[in-house]
């Protein structure tokens, strides 16, 4: 059923009683032609463009959990495309593109709403940086500006410029960036990709994966065994321990990462704001909460929840960029488990098992990337080989020394 | 999160900075395969996990900790010298 | 050895003596700068810890401070004859110009130091004589248990100003006099 | 009694007279009121509008469960959004106002809402705003936001402080009720040192508002007495306005005591709030249970609340509700408020016990304050205020922060804590005891450390009883099942038709649960209609996650005294104050105030900057090198441990000499750079870059201990021991030999790269080094710190004859492009030593960090970006940081980029803009004419690739 005024009007008519379910409640088949472990934002988008693009509709989503539980249903919603190296920026602006156009195209609200991401910076070799990575963006034909502490004044006057420790010297601005209701994503995915004909089946986990002869066949599972021609992997923080279940070991470390939202208030912030001397960014949701997050816990965790100091870390960062928010009281806290990779970039590429595709490395900023990473693993799958965007998020560039390191931290994981 | 420091007592998480697994060993030869292992590849198990922890607020020491990954128990730790010099014997 | 010449302490502006922060009778706590002739880091060499803990021990004039593994901070001996002393040993690093040591007690000292270090220093865990490496207020601390209810706070002189800062202002509500 | 406060009993002091304010109305209180029992006492029930339909509301509960009677309090810097009126203490001098509600809460035009609430669904966002596209930003979605969140919250700074603190104990007991009262005594008579928290503003859980009997005196007596033998007690704290609000790894509590929350204005040496970290070896949570509401219709109506709050207000606050009530109940304690409030004089109309016969309450009359209730039968009852009870739910928040799941339990209708093992275990009601004597047996229970628990006091139970009724599904009027997002029965099922059946999915689709409260009220409920509208039970739908904050916390509280400048503490060199006395314009560098430049009559940055730079390059400049990170490498492996540690080599280092290094990451990565001396065999100065001093120090300690625990080495930062000074430039010399001890100063004597222990001004302990950043003829001078700024002055003076001029870090970066020095813009964590031009430094005959991955294809590919020295193609163009690099005849795109400038500077030496850049296979491409592209500035130009030295190639003048 097409949602519309129209849709709505009728049904309200009815009571409401009429809806058809966004999604079928599938048993699963015994093959199919494609599998995705995750359903996730990445693993529903995958299966929605192998659909749509590819005409390839024999195709399920196995989630082992509800519908968007992972991380596309517990990330702070920042879209953005303000990369700087060759290996990002084109893909991201694409993923900014595909969102640009993303609720009419699967005909779900999901809230696109881009007022804005702006990175503030407080001393000048940061403000270099920004030029440099500003510039990178343009090259690209990437929105960005330069502001300087006058032009970030009058956007956010509230933030502290007159007692900082570090006192804000600019920032640098996207304005096509901005947030999307989360969870709606992984519905609209979903509704569309099930009215495709793909089979999204919740509470089932992949236990096990089975080949022969160096080739993928199946899944095992606790709703029994499901065979597969193509197996694509997109179980973000559980990618090692699914790839494992190949016999592949990856360049990744699962760490926890925590966010916050407060308690509903009457517009206070309207973009995107991300303070340059600590860890701490911000916007507000449509329901008027300020969603809120910073670093990483930084130990090694499959444990969605965090603990105290880095949630002092942030709210100390979070005072001394907005000195106001000191009496906002914070709601809530949760942890999501990133699949933290080991230049700070993602992979997407086949692997040496035949037939098995491997979507993951996505750090913390993987919900950007979600249309385009569907849109680059669908391609994968279908064609096997890399789309252009995703050319350069192979899995033996680490072997090769060709790492996309954007922070320049190199292999520790948890400085990503 | 509590680690129980062999040099200091039992200090809260805030006082240490993680450096990952504990179980990766540098090579000794010069086997560019060992060595992509070492520098990039992770076990990365949901479960017991050894991992390297400095006492960076205190004593300064590098500790291992074996740690639930999933519920986060410490089950003990040592400092990264013996763990060293047991592995070599290992 | 006398210095020669005048040291003037990171601290010699905001020391300054009198009663601050809430009048409520007696003090909470009372501050003031301790500055020994001389701080030098002591670290065991390789095979010589039990060596060096007995020659300090044996040291007469020398303040012997635990400060992490095989390692000590020695107070009121000279750099060159700590090093010649211990030749061999151990290795000496001068410190005595690198840190300050703030000495704070009174009945409420526990109360304060709660506001800035995970340790316990209840009378049951933390005896006196005993020092701990802590952080407090983003600081790194060497806290030294020194008496009843007396301990001395040792930090890189460089973080000296903002410490003291922090440290007055935790004690305000107890009322505080700087001496 | 006069008005609705009942003329005796409760915990208020009839002879204050508290002022206050709720919208600007004067109204009047007692001390012990909280602002929600003294405008009840004042009659006023309509408090608050909901989030969605704009609906009137009035309190519900008498606690922090409280979603409706949420206020504005105070002005200004303090103006603090949605508190409960349930929680705040009155003070005199209060100011509240309503919230969500334009032009007045009395008319509200927002309520046009609930007429299309039809439409208004769970989910109908998501149906709807997509056409056309444009609009959604433009004209819905600022509408939506317009109309959503509560408060409004203050954007000024708040002028009261907070605190942080940490609390050890044997024993935290959360709740102060008869359990936790019971546990916190058994405990500490055992001698154990004991934290006893609770949330209220006075100890004794539900002993002050009910009437109970223990030893043989009032439950309230009893408590009382049970308070004063524990703050009698030196090993327990007792801390009332403290919540905790979150259970922890390893039972770490985070609490938030509200210290001056219950006043005007706090002392100026008092926090507003204190943040606790307690580490309890064991814990109990005694936080009782919940009552919660039936979803009936109008059960939202101002003056239908549940029966304990009702009973709370008359027995704790000596506030009636109203002065004829009806009582809707499925469980025993509706008798009790009737009984109560029958006590106290108040007409009790109907007692409706959906346990003896089939009566259920279907609607709720008057909008603004209840008026009547209309059972099914179309009985009308008229009423002022309406007692609800639909059971308890345990309060388990605390033990399922942690991931556990509470389990169900039929014969009390609710969910049980989960096994947590015994660090942390629950008593009382909280546990689902819900006979006063079981919660005090259980409390003892659990607070005896070691032996045998034991006796407690006689007491009178009141029998429990419960058939469950969640929804009155005949129900006219709207039936809430979360009050203040507005999620009504109907919109569960509606959820559970379009497949949103997982409990988690149910609770995003129609927010339920999600507001202030956390569903403390309403999550039950919903689980109990959506395990209808599935044909699930319970424990198969389950509960939604619980997370942390057991009820909202101030970011100021989390935050502490780390604001505004004490957000990071402040490092400051040994020669800040020779620095400030002549005027140095200071700059934050990491932690550190580095003087940057020292500006003299109208000067700016670059003018200043500019001189130093010329004085030093033509006289001699004195420049704070404090920060540079300075360790202490000593023992026998000194010099084996720094051959594995930089890629070139140490060991061959001459005692009295220092070597320039460079470090590796393991992944052959450029980590950092700087010279380190060798002062004895044994003995060997390192310094580092400002920047990575505290990493490199921990890399090391990783290193040694990890990779290399044989070799005998020790090291130790010295950093802050020493001030250092670089006295450069051609007079350096003259100047440094006038304050240098016994020694004449030449090639000979002190050659390029000596360095030395000596002594300065006739017997100062100091450490001497030939080395230079600038290209001059240059020193680095040691000396005790606390002697840094008296020497400076002293070198001043003794410079003074030569025109010696103090720089900063700006002129310092200026020379350092000038000679082609990298620094921070090129040591970025992506370049290689070959990238860098250092590639010559990597030995092949040792093993050290970094060197197998150098080796990989992609680390030699010669189309990396190396570095380069680039000039603007027009003398007079000035380049900037950040600017790309594009072939002359290119087109941009980001694949025709070819690098960017890392670094430049106005070169008062050349008269020109200068820099260093990253280029693709650079170093072949010297003299190459290049297209510079910044658009961010929209500054396009030409640019020469030329070699990164651009001043002094020959080094004349460094030996000079
Ligand atoms: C707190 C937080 C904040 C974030 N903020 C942002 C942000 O602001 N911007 C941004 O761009 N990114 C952000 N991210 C990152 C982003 O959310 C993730 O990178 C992205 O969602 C990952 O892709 P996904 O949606 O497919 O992952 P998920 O939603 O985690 O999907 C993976 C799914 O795989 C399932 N699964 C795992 N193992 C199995 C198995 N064996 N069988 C079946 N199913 C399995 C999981 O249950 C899960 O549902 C944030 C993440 C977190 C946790
Ligand atoms: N007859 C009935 O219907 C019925 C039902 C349930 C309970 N009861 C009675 O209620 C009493 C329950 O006693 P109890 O001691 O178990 O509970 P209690 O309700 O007496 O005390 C619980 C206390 O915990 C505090 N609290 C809750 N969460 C907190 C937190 N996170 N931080 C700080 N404080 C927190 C509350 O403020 C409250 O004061 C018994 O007398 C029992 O008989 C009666
Ligand atoms: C963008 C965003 C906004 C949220 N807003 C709210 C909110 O207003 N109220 C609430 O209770 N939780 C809110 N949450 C948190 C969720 O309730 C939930 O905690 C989170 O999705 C993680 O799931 P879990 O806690 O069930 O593990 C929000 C989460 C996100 C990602
Ligand atoms: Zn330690």
């Amino acid at each position: 059923m097409k949602y519309s005024v129209f849709s709505l009007l009728k049904n309200t008519l009815s009571g409401h009683k009429n809806w058809a379910p966004a999604w079928r409640d599938p048993q699963p088949k015994k093959d199919y032609d494609v599998i995705i472990i995750g359903g996730g934002g990445h693993g529903l988008a995958t299966a929605y463009y192998l659909a749509k693009v590819h005409g390839i509709t024999n195709v399920a989503v196995l989630e082992k959990s509800w519908l968007g539980s992972g991380n596309i249903g517990r990330n702070t919603t920042i879209i953005r495309s303000n990369y700087q190296l060759p290996g990002n920026n084109p893909f991201y602006e694409w993923s900014l593109k595909l969102w640009e156009g993303l609720e009419q195209d699967f005909n779900f609200n999901a809230m696109v709403s881009q007022r804005g991401v702006l990175n503030l910076c407080h001393t000048d070799p940061q403000r270099d940086a920004f030029a440099r990575r500003g510039n990178a963006m343009h090259l690209d034909g990437v929105d960005a500006e330069l502001l300087d502490a006058q032009a970030v004044r009058d956007m956010y006057p509230f933030l502290d410029f007159d007692n900082a420790r570090f006192p804000i010297k600019g920032g640098i601005l996207q304005r096509r960036g901005g947030t999307v209701r989360h969870d709606a994503v992984a519905w609209g995915y979903a509704r569309g990709a099930d009215l495709r004909g793909v089979d999204v089946i919740q509470n089932c986990e992949v236990t096990a994966i089975k080949t022969t002869g160096g080739k993928v066949v199946g899944v095992q599972t606790n709703k029994g065994f499901i065979g597969c021609k193509k197996l694509g992997l997109a179980a973000a923080g559980n990618s090692s321990e699914v790839a494992a279940m190949a016999g592949l070991k990856l360049p990744i470390e699962s760490h926890v990462l925590q966010a916050f939202v407060s308690e509903g208030l009457k517009p206070y912030i309207d973009g995107v704001v991300t303070f340059g001397a600590g860890h701490f960014y911000v916007s507000q949701s449509d329901k008027g909460g300020l969603v809120f997050g910073g670093d990483i816990d930084g130990y090694n965790s499959y444990a969605r929840r965090g603990n105290l100091p880095m949630v002092e870390h942030v709210i100390e960062a979070g005072v001394a960029m907005i000195p106001g928010l000191a009496r906002v009281r914070v709601l809530r806290s949760w942890g999501g488990i990133m699949d933290m990779s080991m230049d700070g970039s993602p992979i997407i590429d086949k692997t040496s098992i035949d037939g098995l595709y491997l979507n993951a490395g996505w750090c913390y900023g993987g919900f950007k990337a979600t249309p385009a990473s569907g849109w680059c693993f669908a391609h994968t799958i279908a064609k096997n080989e890399p789309h252009k965007l995703n050319a350069a998020y192979r899995l033996d560039r680490f072997r090769r020394g060709y790492m996309i390191d954007e922070k320049g931290q190199g292999a520790s994981p948890n400085l990503h | 999160m509590l680690i129980n420091c062999p040099h200091c007592g039992t200090r809260p998480v805030e006082e240490f900075t993680f450096n990952g697994d504990a179980s990766v060993q540098r090579p000794v030869s010069t086997d560019m395969d060992a060595w992509f292992d070492y520098v990039y590849l992770r076990d990365n198990p949901k479960g017991r996990f050894d991992e390297y922890v400095q006492h960076s607020s205190g004593c300064r020491a590098w500790l291992v900790v074996t740690r639930d990954t999933q519920t986060h128990e410490v089950f003990g730790v040592v400092t990264a010298r013996d763990y060293a010099k047991t592995r070599v014997k290992a | 050895m006398p210095d020669l010449f005048t040291r003037i302490s990171a601290l010699a502006d905001l020391a300054i003596q009198g009663r601050f922060g809430a009048d409520k009778g007696v003090p909470g706590v009372t501050l003031s700068l301790r500055t020994p002739s001389c701080i030098v880091t002591v670290i065991a060499r390789k095979g010589k810890a039990k060596a060096v803990a007995d020659a300090l021990k044996a040291m007469r004039g020398a303040v012997v401070q635990w400060a992490g593994p095989d390692q000590y901070f020695v107070l009121e001996k000279p750099y060159d004859e700590l090093s010649k002393k211990l030749s061999g040993i151990a290795s000496c690093s001068d410190q005595s110009h690198g840190r300050i040591i703030i000495r704070i007690e009174g009945p409420k000292v526990r109360q304060v130091l709660a506001k800035g270090s995970p340790v316990d220093f209840h009378d049951s865990e933390f005896a006196i004589g005993k020092s701990a490496l802590t952080q407090m207020a983003h600081v790194g601390v060497h806290v030294t248990r020194i008496g009843k209810d007396a301990f001395e706070l040792s930090v890189f002189r460089g973080f000296s100003e903002s410490f003291w800062e922090w440290l007055t202002e935790q004690a305000e509500e107890f009322g505080y006099q700087v001496v | 009694m006069t008005g609705f406060r009942l003329t005796a009993g409760g915990l208020i002091d009839r002879d204050t007279a508290l002022n206050f304010t709720f919208d600007g109305k004067a109204f009047a209180g007692h001390q012990g009121d909280t602002l929600a029992s003294a405008l009840i006492a004042n009659d006023v029930h309509l408090m608050g509008r909901s989030f969605k339909y704009h609906r009137p509301r009035g309190v519900i509960s008498a606690g922090s469960s409280e979603p409706n009677a949420l206020v504005e309090m105070r002005e200004g810097g303090r103006k603090v959004a949605n508190t409960r009126a349930t929680m705040i203490e009155l003070y005199d001098g209060l100011i509240a106002r309503s919230q969500n509600r334009w032009p007045s809460l009395e008319f509200d035009v927002g309520a046009v809402n609930s007429l299309a609430s039809a439409v208004f669904v769970a989910g109908f966002y998501y149906k709807t705003f997509m056409w056309p596209k444009s609009f959604w930003e433009k004209i819905y979605e600022p509408l939506i936001r317009r109309a959503a969140g509560l408060g409004v919250a203050s954007k000024e700074p708040d002028p009261d402080k907070y605190e942080k603190a940490y609390a050890h104990c044997d024993l935290l007991v959360v709740g102060s009720g008869p359990a936790g009262l019971m546990a916190a005594l058994t405990a500490a008579r055992s001698g154990a040192r004991v934290i006893l928290a609770d949330e209220s503003s006075a100890l004794g859980g539900s002993l002050l508002n009910e009437n109970e009997e223990i030893g043989g005196m009032s439950g309230l007596e009893w408590a009382m007495a049970t308070l004063a033998e524990l703050s009698a007690m030196p090993n327990v704290t007792l801390m009332p306005r403290t919540t905790i609000f979150g259970w922890y790894d390893d039972n770490i509590f985070g609490a938030v005591e509200r210290v001056n929350d219950h006043v005007l204005e706090p002392s100026p040496y008092e926090p507003r709030q204190r943040y606790w970290r307690i580490m309890a070896k064991r814990a109990v949570m005694a936080t009782g249970a919940e009552e919660r509401p039936i979803v009936f219709g109008g059960n939202d109506v101002p003056a239908v609340m549940t029966a304990t709050a009702m009973r709370t207000y008359a027995n704790r606050y000596g506030a009636a509700a109203g002065k004829s009530i009806v009582v809707f109940t499925n469980n025993s304690s509706g008798q009790r408020t009737a009984r109560d409030m029958q006590a106290h004089g108040i007409n009790v109309e109907a007692v409706i016990d959906a346990r003896l016969k089939d009566d259920v309450i279907v609607n709720v009359k008057g909008g603004k304050r209840a008026s009547a209730v209309e059972l099914n039968g179309h009985r009308v009852i008229p009423c002022d205020a309406v007692a609800m009870s639909g059971g308890w739910s345990p309060i388990v928040n605390l033990m399922c922060h942690r991931g556990a799941k509470p389990i169900w339990n039929e014969t009390i209708a609710g969910f049980l804590p989960p096994d947590v093992g015994p660090a942390f275990v629950a008593a009382g009601s909280a546990a689902g005891h819900m006979l006063l004597s079981e919660c005090l047996a259980d409390g003892a229970r659990a607070g005896t450390m070691k032996g045998k628990v034991p006796a407690v006091p006689k007491c009178r139970d009141e029998a429990f009883a419960i058939t469950p009724l969640w929804w009155v599904k005949q129900s006219t009027g709207k039936a809430f099942v979360d009050y203040q997002n507005d999620a009504t029965a109907k919109d569960l099922p509606l959820a559970a038709r379009e497949g949103y059946r997982d409990i988690e999915l149910a609770k995003r689709y129609t927010t339920a649960g999600m507001a202030t409260d956390q569903g403390k009220l309403g999550n039950v409920n919903a689980i109990a209609i959506l395990a209808d509208a599935t044909g699930r039970t319970m424990d198969q739908v389950g509960t939604t996650t619980f997370r942390p904050y057991y009820t909202p916390v101030s970011f100021g509280a989390m935050a502490g005294p780390f604001v505004g400048h004490h957000f990071q503490p402040v490092r400051k060199t040994p020669l800040h104050d020779w620095a400030e006395e002549l005027g140095a314009v200071f700059v934050e560098t990491g932690l550190w105030m580095r003087s940057s430049w020292f500006p003299q009559q109208g000067e700016d940055w670059l003018a200043a900057a500019s001189r130093e730079v010329l004085a030093t390059r033509s006289r001699v400049g004195l420049c704070d090198v404090s920060t540079l990170g300075k360790i202490d490498v000593q023992g026998a492996d000194a010099a084996e441990f720094l051959n594995r540690l930089y890629c070139n080599t140490f060991s061959t280092l001459d005692v009295g000499k220092a070597r320039y290094g460079l470090m590796l990451r393991e992944d052959g990565i450029v980590f950092d750079d700087g010279t380190t001396s060798r002062l004895a065999a044994d003995h060997f100065l390192m310094t580092t870059t400002t920047a990575n001093a505290a990493r490199v120090m921990s890399h090391m300690e990783f290193c040694h201990q990890a990779h290399w625990p044989e070799l005998d080495v020790q090291y130790v930062s010295v950093t802050e021991q020493w001030a250092q000074m670089a006295i450069a430039g051609p007079k350096a010399r003259a100047t440094l030999q006038k304050i240098v001890d016994g020694m004449t100063l030449d090639d000979t004597t002190f050659p390029y790269l000596a360095a030395k222990n000596i002594t300065v001004l006739g017997g100062m302990t100091a450490r001497l080094f030939r080395i230079s950043f600038s290209g001059e003829h240059a020193y680095e001078l040691s000396v005790p710190a606390d002697y840094g700024n008296m020497v400076a002055r002293a070198l001043m003076q003794a410079g003074e004859e030569f025109g010696i001029a103090p720089y900063g870090i700006e002129a310092l970066s200026i020379m350092r492009v000038e000679k082609g020095h990298v620094a921070g813009g090129e040591l970025n964590g992506t370049t290689t030593a070959g990238d860098l031009g250092l590639g010559k430094m990597m030995s092949t005959k040792k093993d050290y960090v970094g060197r197998m991955m150098a080796q990989r294809e992609g680390m030699l590919d010669k189309d990396r970006q190396c570095v380069v020295g680039i000039r603007p193609h027009d003398a007079q163009d000035k380049i900037r940081s950040g600017t790309h690099i594009l072939n002359k005849d290119d087109a941009p795109s980001m694949a025709a980029d070819q690098g960017y400038i890392s670094s430049v500077a106005w070169s008062p030496m050349l008269n020109m803009w200068l820099g260093l850049a990253l280029l693709a296979n650079g170093r072949a491409r010297h003299g190459e004419v290049v297209k510079l592209f910044d658009g961010l500035r929209n500054i396009h130009s030409h640019g020469v690739i030329c070699d990164p030295v651009h001043y002094d190639k020959e080094n004349k003048k460094l030996h000079a």
